[in-house]
This record gives C-alpha cells, structure tokens and sequence, in this order.
C-alpha cells in the first residue's frame, strides 16, 4: 500500500488502554521481560498503532476528524481505550 | 520476455537445477528458456513437486483395497466410509517455513493441508499434528515450541475445525530442523468428489480466494539480474496465513460445489499458480493459457515470475464448465472473496502465458513432465544392530523408574499443547487429545472415524525397515484400542539428504517396511508428502516416516478409552512379550534411565500383530473390555499408569516379573484391557493363539506391586509438570 | 419456541448451538446470515461462538457494528432473549448489550478444556433449570475470555445479582486456582438488568450430548424452551 | 503506570510489519470500514505499539539501545516485523 501515490495523506492512529484498564498483554511481556534478564523495566502497556491511508483526501484537518470518527464507530472501543490521531502526508 | 534477465550459470544454479536437469531442459525446449520458464522447470522438477529422489521407491507402496475411492495422486486420497460417505486425508510437512518463523510457518502449514482436502469436497472435520523438536535444552527449542504450537491453534481454532490429536517428541537431532506435519481429515458425498484434472478446450480458469503477494517466492529470485534494484522491497516475504480469509474460502467452496458448475479443482500449493495449472493441465492432457494482467495481486509491479512463484496463501485454482462464471462470481462475492478469470484452456498441450500483450512463456506440458527427472540414487542399507541383552541393563527400583520415564520429555502429558487447540468445536469430538486415537463422529450419525498419527523415529534410525513397519503398526494398534477398523494411512517421510547413500538407504528400507506392514495389514497408503534435506551442517535429523492413520467406528456406543472405569475389574495384557525378558533395545527407559541409545528396536511380528489386534477389536465391539490401551514408549508400566491417571483409579499388578524389559519393555503387538469378564477375555485370545495373562486388578488410589506402591497423585505430578514447567522457564 | 442464529463471517460454532437448540426444541433452527436485515420473528436469538472476522482488531468489533447487531439490540430493548456465547458475547459487550469487555487471558494463551462454573441465579429463561450454587462442567475455548469492568460497574452487576455463571472449584469455591482466564470476580457470564440477555465465555452447547462427554449444558437450552414456548 | 515517578525515562515502540508482508488484520479493518460508510479509505495497516518504563535508566541513549535489545530478543519478530524506538521522560 503506501508505497506510491502522490498527495497520499496518511493517519497515524494510537490506541491506548485507559488508565485503570487491565492490560494482560503488557503484564505479560513485563514479566517475560524480567525472565530475560530485562531487570530495569518499570512497567509495559501495550496499545495499537494503525495507519490509514486517505487517498482522495487533501484536507488534512478533514482528514483527522474523519479518521476520529472511525475510531469512535470502529477502531477503539471507548470504554476502555484512548485513541489520538495525527495526519501526515 | 522483459528486461535483463539473462540466464546465466548462476541464475541456473540458484534455481536448484542441476547442469544435467538444464541440459534437460534445453532438449525439451529446443531453445534456452527466459526467466518465467526456467523458474517454472525449476519449481515443477524440484523435489517438492517431482518427487525425483523418492518416486521410484513410492511406487511400490500398496494403495489399493476395495474401499479406497482415490489413492495416492491427487490432492489427498479418498476411501469408501460406507452410507455413500467418503474420508479424504493427507499428512503434509511445514518443516522450513516453521523453523524460520514457527506461528507462520506452522499456521501456514495448517492452512495448506485443509486446502488439499477442501479442495475434493471434503468438509474438514479434524486436523492432527505431528511435531518434532530439538533437545529441550537446546536454546531455540522452546521458543520453537511456543511458536508452533500457537500457529497451529491460531489457524485451526479460527477456521473451526478442531485439532484432536498428534504427537510431539523432542530429540537434539531437530535442533536445527524442526519438523511440523499437520494432517486433515473431512468428509464428503461420494458422488460430490472433485479432482484436478482439466477437461474441456475453452473452459475458463478462474481464480479464487486471496491475492497474490511476493511471499515466499523462491530464494531463487534475490539472486537474479532483475531484482538488484529495490531488492529491499522485493525481497521474499515469509508467508503469512489469514485464517479467517481461508474460513471463507471454505464456505464458499461447499457452496460452490453444491452447484453444478465445477470441472475441475486444485488449491495453490507450493509453488502456488504454477504447480496447480501445470498440474491441472498435464492430467488432464491439455494445454492452458493465463492472462497474468488479470491474476489479483496485492503489491505493486508484481511480474508474472513472482505471480508465478508466489506462495500467498488461501488461493485455489478452478476450471468452470461453459458459461458458469456468473453462478460462481456470485458465491465469492457474497464470501468477499477475490474471484477472477485469468485464462482459458486450450488444446495445444502448452502452457502459455501473457502479460502485457506479450507471450511470457510457452512450454510444452506434457514433455516437461515427461521429462521430469526421476532418480534411481545409489543407497546403502543402515547397518544393523545387535540385540541387546535386557539382562545386562542397569536395574533400578520400579517407583523410581517410572516417575522418571512419566516426566520425561517424550512421555510428560501434552496437555499443554493440546489446551491451546479447540479440539471441540463441530461437536463430534467423541474422544479428546489423551487417548490412544481421536475420534470424531459422523456427523448426524453414531458412527465415527477414529484418526492418530505415530512414529518411533529412534527405531528407524536403528533399523529403517523395521520402525517403518512399527510406525505403521502403531497407528494401526491405536485405532484398534479405540475400537475402530482401521482403513487406510497418509504417510509424511521426513529424511535427511537423499544424495547420501546412508540416508537414501534409510528412505528405501523404511520405505519398504511401511509397504509390508500396510500389505499384511490390508491397510494401503491413500496419500503422503515426502520431505527431504532435513538437515543442518551436515547433520540429518532422526530418519521420521509419520503415519497418519484412519480407521472406522461402526457403533459409538462400543468405542473404548484408556481410562480404569471402576474398582474391582481385572487388568489382562495381551500380546507376546519377548519370552527371555521383555525387549529394552531402543527403548524409552534404556535412555532415560539407563542413559543409552542402542540395540536392535523392537521387531514387529505383523501375523501376530493382525491376529492380536483382531482379537482386542472384536472383545471391544462385544462390549466384554472396559478399557483398553496399547503399549507404547515406556512399556506396560507406562500404559498402566495412563489408564490410572484417565480414570483417577489404581491399580494393584501381580503375575509379573520384577524385571525392567518386562515392565519397561517395548516389545510390539500388546494391549491392555480391563474387564469384569476375565474368563471371556481370556478364551477369546486363547482362541485367536494370542497369548494372555491376569496382571492385576484395579483398586484404590495408587499403584502397588512386589511390595512397593506409588500413590496417583504424585504419578499425575510427575506427568502433567513438565510441559508447563519447561515451557514457564525463562526464554 | 423459536430460535434464530445470527452467521457473521468467521462464525463457527453456529451449527452447534443450532444442533443443541434443535434437541431441545424439536425442530430445525433459523440461521441469519448477518447481511439479513429481516429479523424474524423470534423468543430468542443467539450470537454464536467462533471468530467473527477472524477475531482482528478486538474480538467481536467488527461484527458489534453490523447492521444486523442494531436489529439485535431493538429486539432487546423489547424483552427478545439474547444468548451470546464466547465469541457471541465479547460481540454483545462491543455492541453494548451488555457491560464490560473481555480482555486476553491472564496467560495470554488460547484455552480449551472443561471448566467448573457455579449457578450464581435461577432466576432467567437460561438459568432456570439450575439451582444457585450447582457446580456444572462446560468447556471453554478461548483466548479472550477475561472479563473486565471498572469497579462502579462490577459493583453495580453484584448489588443487582447479575452475575449469571463463575468459575468455582468441584466443591463451588471462587478461587484464583479455578479461574481460567483472569476474570474479575471470577466472572464467566453476566445478565442485562432485566435478566433477558445473557452474554458467558463457556459453551453450554459443547456438553449437551452423552457422547460428546456431558450433558451439563443442556438444561439451559430445555430451560428456554420451556420458558419461552 | 508513567503517572508519577520523576526522571521517568520511558521508550515509546512502534512494532510494525514488513513491506509485502501480508496484514490480515488490516485488510479486514478496511474492509469493515468500508462497510461502515468510510469510503475515502485506501488502506490500512495494523502494528502494535508498546510503552516501556524505564524507572531506573535516565541515560537516554543506553535506555534506547536497551529497549532496542528488547525488540530483538521479544517485542518484535525481525523476520516479519519492523521496530522502532524512541525515548522520552
Ligand atoms: N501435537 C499434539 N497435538 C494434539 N494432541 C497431541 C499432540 N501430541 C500428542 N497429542 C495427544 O497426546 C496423546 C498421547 O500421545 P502419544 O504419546 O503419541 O500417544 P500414543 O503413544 O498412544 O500414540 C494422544 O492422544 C495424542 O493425540
Ligand atoms: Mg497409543
């Protein structure tokens, strides 16, 4: 995808647990961390990175508000999770 | 065809031809071949297709009987299940791509052997798996096992077709060469089976599923002139499977083949786009012409050598009857699958290919597999050894031997492996992972098939003949001790460098041990898959023919398992122990507790082993058994304390002699069955001349015999800690 | 009584619930598939187990916001009984059905086996076969089955006794021992207020016939029946 | 977790796939965000992105080639994934 294509504007989405969300995952690869000698790791949470491509869109400011609502109707499930979108092109 | 791609020596080489074969090439040709084709012979005439090293020796397998539908050369082989059903299996190898990255490699591995079934008209039904990892203290291995084991759930889990069964051994042979077979087995009408070969001049070929990307397209290609440029972003890609594509394109082939509409079928294996058109074609004796504009492809700029070398993952190959690419575009649209015609079949007997509006390739078929290269490589047989004297082996007191050989690595409960598979979902798992075979009913019926996979790859190294015939045995026991008639094997030959002679040796007397066992045992080979090479730096893995066999339950309400039922019932082994002390050569307990690997293997007596067998089987039908096991790794012990464990009873054994060949021994062709009815089991293996004999009887919570005992709880310790303990160490 | 399946792609336990149903109904089951956007008429609809778009992004996001699943919901609000399994109901709690959301299991791996569930209510169409505090053995198969809910949440599903199932040792003790996956307060299905939708990660279905090992499942299916005939 | 704590040195990870490795998981992302109505989407990739802490590193160089190491040994599968780290307090 990306690769070519002029005008691409792109989306970086981040998704993150909310805090005081139980976050298995990260636990997990703290702990496999500490087995693998890792000892100064404090803490991991681990989230989602997603990038969406807007061919047609040249509007970066229509662009993220419309990557927003994706992530409200889609990407993130906003119980437990943030989200934070950044356009580039 | 396009650009700079000169066929040098070079390019030759890195395509695996050998200056023989590209002779070879050149007289079928009568020209020098452009990149496209030479990558075409390349993949047609490599092992993995042409079969070259190991044809000559397959041949002589027996694969007929009354009740096989389709042997071996198709897809996966079919046999006769009665009621107008048919069982479609095959056992495949995933043993490269998993070692590289074991989750895809495995996963993908998965996906590919339940495309070869689904392919024929087979709804999957059941998957088995049979593993093969290094030393467990060797470094990789247990990333290698969490990997594999996570790939194989994470594609059959998602796809909905439980995982029953398998077997994993560990051994520091695999340290660098794993080996992942994973076997399917599905259902179909009889008179609802497709096959590959292509009929009819101007049928359309369409193609179906997924798009095709630059995965695992022959290293091959790095090497060539036209991939130096941006080579970065053309590198080949491992293959990753999409199971919930492949989950789609399971549906909407069973849709697809409740219509009318299908000449022929074949999945995009290895090799993908080329094998199944090539293959397709030359059965059916004709000639095919692709548009490779029109093949989906998933990056861009692909070339019609990568469209033709790519392995993507979750395709499959269709030829239409006449007019009927409406009535199938509709199923894989509604599927949202991709769906395309990419060509059309000709008589010409040639493959030609188009891109651009120019001619990429045009080849003859029927010469090119003509031609295909078969060899008659030179093999020395393995040297055998002598018996070992089960008198001169380390005696060590009976509790502490069998805790040991209960936790050791080729004995400690799988449990850890078989949680991670759904081995429930469709819900005609009837035995789960744990006993001797699965078995998975019939749908809508109370009949069932009873599945395992075995092998015992110390003994073919030992004696390639002989484990040969015991792997065969040892599928054929496990479905016996389930009840089951067994019908028929797919068999999956792992082997080192067949360019050796030693090792070539191993491929022909395994070969024929598994062809004698399958004779005397009117249980043909229907399917199979050869894998080569299994080597690193020079060291070839333990010479490892999986078997994968299947049988029958005719009545569920008979089916056996390994479990002690209640208090108070009598324990009988049957079978023929060796008479001077039970046979230690090659076995588990001469190397875990006498730290030795030698000796002769256990022989397979098959008149014996067919006439005990039969006996079992039909004391099991007669409902006068209420448990039965076969004896395996570890011998009698062993299999009295799984019986034990299954059913949470104990067991107190008498009769035997204190010696380790007798309780630890591996002599083959044994059972052993509980039952209220001593007498009846005893008359009816005496008639059959099977011998037979009391050994104990099952009562309170631990096992006891010559006056020591050892409770369940800490046996049950001792079995299930050692996956999850190993597997819980640090990485 | 009249069942409906709903089929999303990647659904794969929908032949078995609607073969589990059919036992206890009697007759063959409807099978939606989830472009359908006719919902019959119906006393209960079930969300079935599988991997509902292959399970990618979060479990059970995708299919949550079919088109169907807002015919669903309406038929919720109406008093329609919603039975979401595994898969079913980490796609109900997406869907906001019902409270709370299933994360990855403590251990990270998928897992299949028989678990202990204690009947924590008798109360519902699903349940009323049970007594509070049986012991029944369902198998589960899962690799997202860790119920979380923040703590006004999990405070307000106790005050209300709508916590329908938890994992519970043989002798029906919450222990961490017999917990599975995680799940808070050993949770392994839960109600709406009303009672009438229920969401649980194990598979009454999987243990409804004598040949599959158990029968543990089956009286809620008969329970429905009789409830809702 | 990185609520408190001063000199907080934390790694922010993005672990995405390879070109040409196929991404399931995005391919059914826009997919169904398509079917939402979301038509102007031209592609979508799904990585994980992880947050480390680091409590008791604040050299942020070392902190960054450690995290590095990390990837290598267990965040990221180098046969199919790429890593990326960047460091902040
Ligand atoms: N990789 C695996 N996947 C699923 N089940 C497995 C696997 N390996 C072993 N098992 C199960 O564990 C049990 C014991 O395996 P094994 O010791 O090979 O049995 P046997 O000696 O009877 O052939 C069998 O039920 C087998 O199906
Ligand atoms: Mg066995």
């Amino acid at each position: 995808m990306s690769e070519s294509s002029e005008k691409n504007v792109k989306a970086k989405v981040h998704i993150t647990l909310k805090n005081g969300v139980l976050d298995p995952q990260g636990k997990a690869v703290e702990h496999a961390l500490h087995g693998l000698g890792f000892g100064g790791v404090g803490g991991v949470r681990q989230g989602k990175y997603i990038e969406v491509d807007l061919p047609q869109q040249s509007d970066k400011a229509k662009a993220k508000s419309q990557v927003e609502d994706m992530c409200k109707a889609l990407l993130a499930n906003t119980v437990i999770e943030n989200y934070s979108v950044e356009v580039v092109d | 065809m396009n650009k700079v791609s000169a066929i040098t020596p070079e390019v030759i080489k890195t395509h695996g031809l050998s200056d023989d074969e590209y002779k070879r090439v050149l007289e079928v040709l009568g020209r020098e071949p452009n990149l496209v084709e030479l990558g075409i012979f390349s993949v047609m005439w490599s092992e993995h297709c042409s079969y070259k090293s190991s044809k000559k020796w397959l041949k002589t397998l027996p694969t007929t009987a009354p009740w096989v539908i389709c042997g071996p050369g198709e897809n996966a082989g079919v046999i006769d299940i009665g009621e107008g059903l048919a069982a479609i299996f095959k056992m495949e190898s995933h043993n490269h791509p998993s070692f590289i990255e074991p989750y895809q490699g495995a996963a993908t591995g998965v996906g590919g052997i339940l495309r070869d079934v689904f392919t024929m008209g087979a709804r999957p039904i059941a998957n088995m798996n049979a593993l093969r990892f290094g030393d467990p203290k060797h470094p990789k291995t247990r990333h290698l096992v969490a990997g594999v084991v996570a790939g194989i759930g994470g594609y059959g889990n998602c796809v909905g077709v439980p995982t029953v069964g398998g077997e994993v051994n560990f051994h520091a042979s695999y340290n660098g060469n794993i080996l992942v077979n994973a076997m399917t087995v599905g259902l179909a009408q009889q008179d609802k089976i497709f096959y590959s070969a292509a009929a009819g001049a101007g049928n359309p070929v369409v193609y179906v599923g997924s798009k095709t990307g630059r995965d695992g397209i022959h290293g091959a290609t790095m090497a060539s002139a036209e991939f130096d440029a941006n080579s970065e972003e053309k590198r080949p890609t491992v293959q990753v499977g999409d199971p919930f594509t492949e989950k789609l394109l399971i549906e909407a082939c069973m849709e697809l083949m409740q219509t009318d509409v299908i000449q022929s079928i074949q999945d995009m294996g290895a090799a993908g786009l080329t094998s199944s058109s090539f293959e397709m074609a030359s059965k059916g004796g004709m000639g095919v012409e692709l548009d490779m504009n029109a093949v989906p492809c998933r990056e861009e700029g692909m070339t019609p050598y990568e469209m033709m070398l790519s392995e993507s993952q979750e395709r499959m190959l269709i030829i239409l009857k006449p007019g009927k690419e409406d009535v199938a575009r509709k199923i894989f649209e509604k599927w949202e699958l991709d769906f395309a015609v990419i060509g059309h079949l000709t008589d010409t007997g040639r493959m030609v290919l188009k891109f651009n509006g120019e001619t990429v390739c045009d080849l003859p078929i029927d010469p090119l597999a003509q031609a295909s290269p078969e060899y008659d490589r030179p093999w020395v047989p393995t040297v055998k050894q002598a018996a070992l004297a089960s008198a001169s082996v380390k005696d060590v007191p009976w509790p502490e031997a069998l805790k040991t050989l209960m936790g050791c690595p080729d004995i400690a409960s799988r449990r850890w492996v078989w949680e991670q598979y759904d081995h429930m979902v469709m819900m005609d798992t009837a035995q789960r992972p744990g006993g001797d075979a699965a078995v998975v009913r019939i749908h809508r019926s109370n009949r069932a098939l009873a599945i395992t996979t075995d092998c015992t790859p110390r003994y073919v190294k030992a004696d390639p003949f002989e484990g040969g015939k015991q792997a065969v045995a040892e599928t054929w026991r496990n479905l016996t001790a389930v009840g089951a008639r067994p019908l028929a094997i797919t068999d999956n030959l792992n082997f080192g460098n067949p360019q050796k002679p030693e090792i070539m040796g191993q491929i022909v007397e395994a070969i024929k041990g598994i062809g004698e066992a399958c004779k005397a045992l009117d249980y043909p080979v229907i399917s199979g898959n050869v894998s080569l090479y299994n080597e690193t730096d020079g060291s070839p893995i333990l010479p490892t023919p999986a078997i994968g066999g299947v049988g029958i339950l005719d009545d569920l309400d008979t089916m056996a398992t390994v479990a002690f039922k209640a208090e108070g019932e009598t324990l009988l082994l049957i079978g023929q122990t060796n008479e001077k002390d039970g046979w230690l050569g090659q076995s588990l307990y001469l190397r875990e507790i006498a730290g030795q690997e030698k000796g002769a293997p256990p022989p397979v007596d098959l008149v014996h082993e067919r006439k005990s067998g039969d006996v079992v089987r039909s004391l099991i039908r007669g409902g006068k058994v209420t448990a039965c096991h076969d004896l395996a790794d570890g011998g009698l012990l062993v299999a009295v304390t799984e019986m034990a464990l299954a059913g949470n009873i104990g067991c107190r054994l008498e009769n035997l002699v204190a010696k380790p060949g007798v309780l630890f021994g591996e002599d083959q062709g044994r059972y052993l069955v509980t039952t209220k009815d001593a007498g009846t089991v005893e008359a009816a293996a005496k008639q059959a001349g099977v011998s037979v004999s009391r050994i104990g009887a099952t009562t309170g919570k631990a096992l006891s015999f010559a006056g020591q005992s050892v409770e369940l709880a800490e046996l049950r310790r001792m079995h299930e800690e050692w996956f999850p303990a190993y597997m819980a160490a640090p990485k | 009584m009249k069942a409906a399946v709903i089929v999303f792609p990647g659904s794969n336990c929908d032949r078995d619930i609607a073969l589990a149903l059919e036992q206890s109904i009697g007759k063959p089951t409807t099978m939606l598939w989830h472009q359908d956007t006719n919902v019959p008429d119906v006393d209960l609809i079930v969300v079935p187990g599988g991997f509902s778009y292959g399970d990618y992004l979060r479990c059970g996001a995708m299919a949550a916001h079919s088109p169907i699943m807002r015919e669903v919901k309406r038929r919720a609000d109406k008093g329609t009984r919603v039975l979401g399994i595994c898969n079913g109901f980490q796609i109900i709690t997406e869907a906001g059905l019902l409270p709370g959301v299933l994360m990855r299991n403590k251990d990270l791996k998928y897992v299949c086996k028989d678990v202990l569930v204690k009947v924590e209510d008798s109360q519902s169409a699903f349940t009323a076969k049970y007594k509070v505090g049986d012991v029944l053995r369902i198998p589960i198969g899962h690799a997202e089955g860790n119920y979380f809910a923040d703590e006004a949440t999990l405070k307000e599903l106790e005050d209300q006794g709508r916590v329908a199932f938890r994992y519970c040792t043989p002798t029906g003790e919450i222990t961490d021992a017999a917990n599975p996956n995680g799940s808070q307060h050993n949770i392994a299905g839960v109600f709406n207020k009303a009672r009438t939708v229920l969401g649980m990660m194990p598979h009454p279905e999987r243990l409804a016939d004598k040949h599959l090992g158990g029968t543990d499942g089956r009286a809620m299916f008969d329970a429905l029946v009789e409830t809702l005939a």
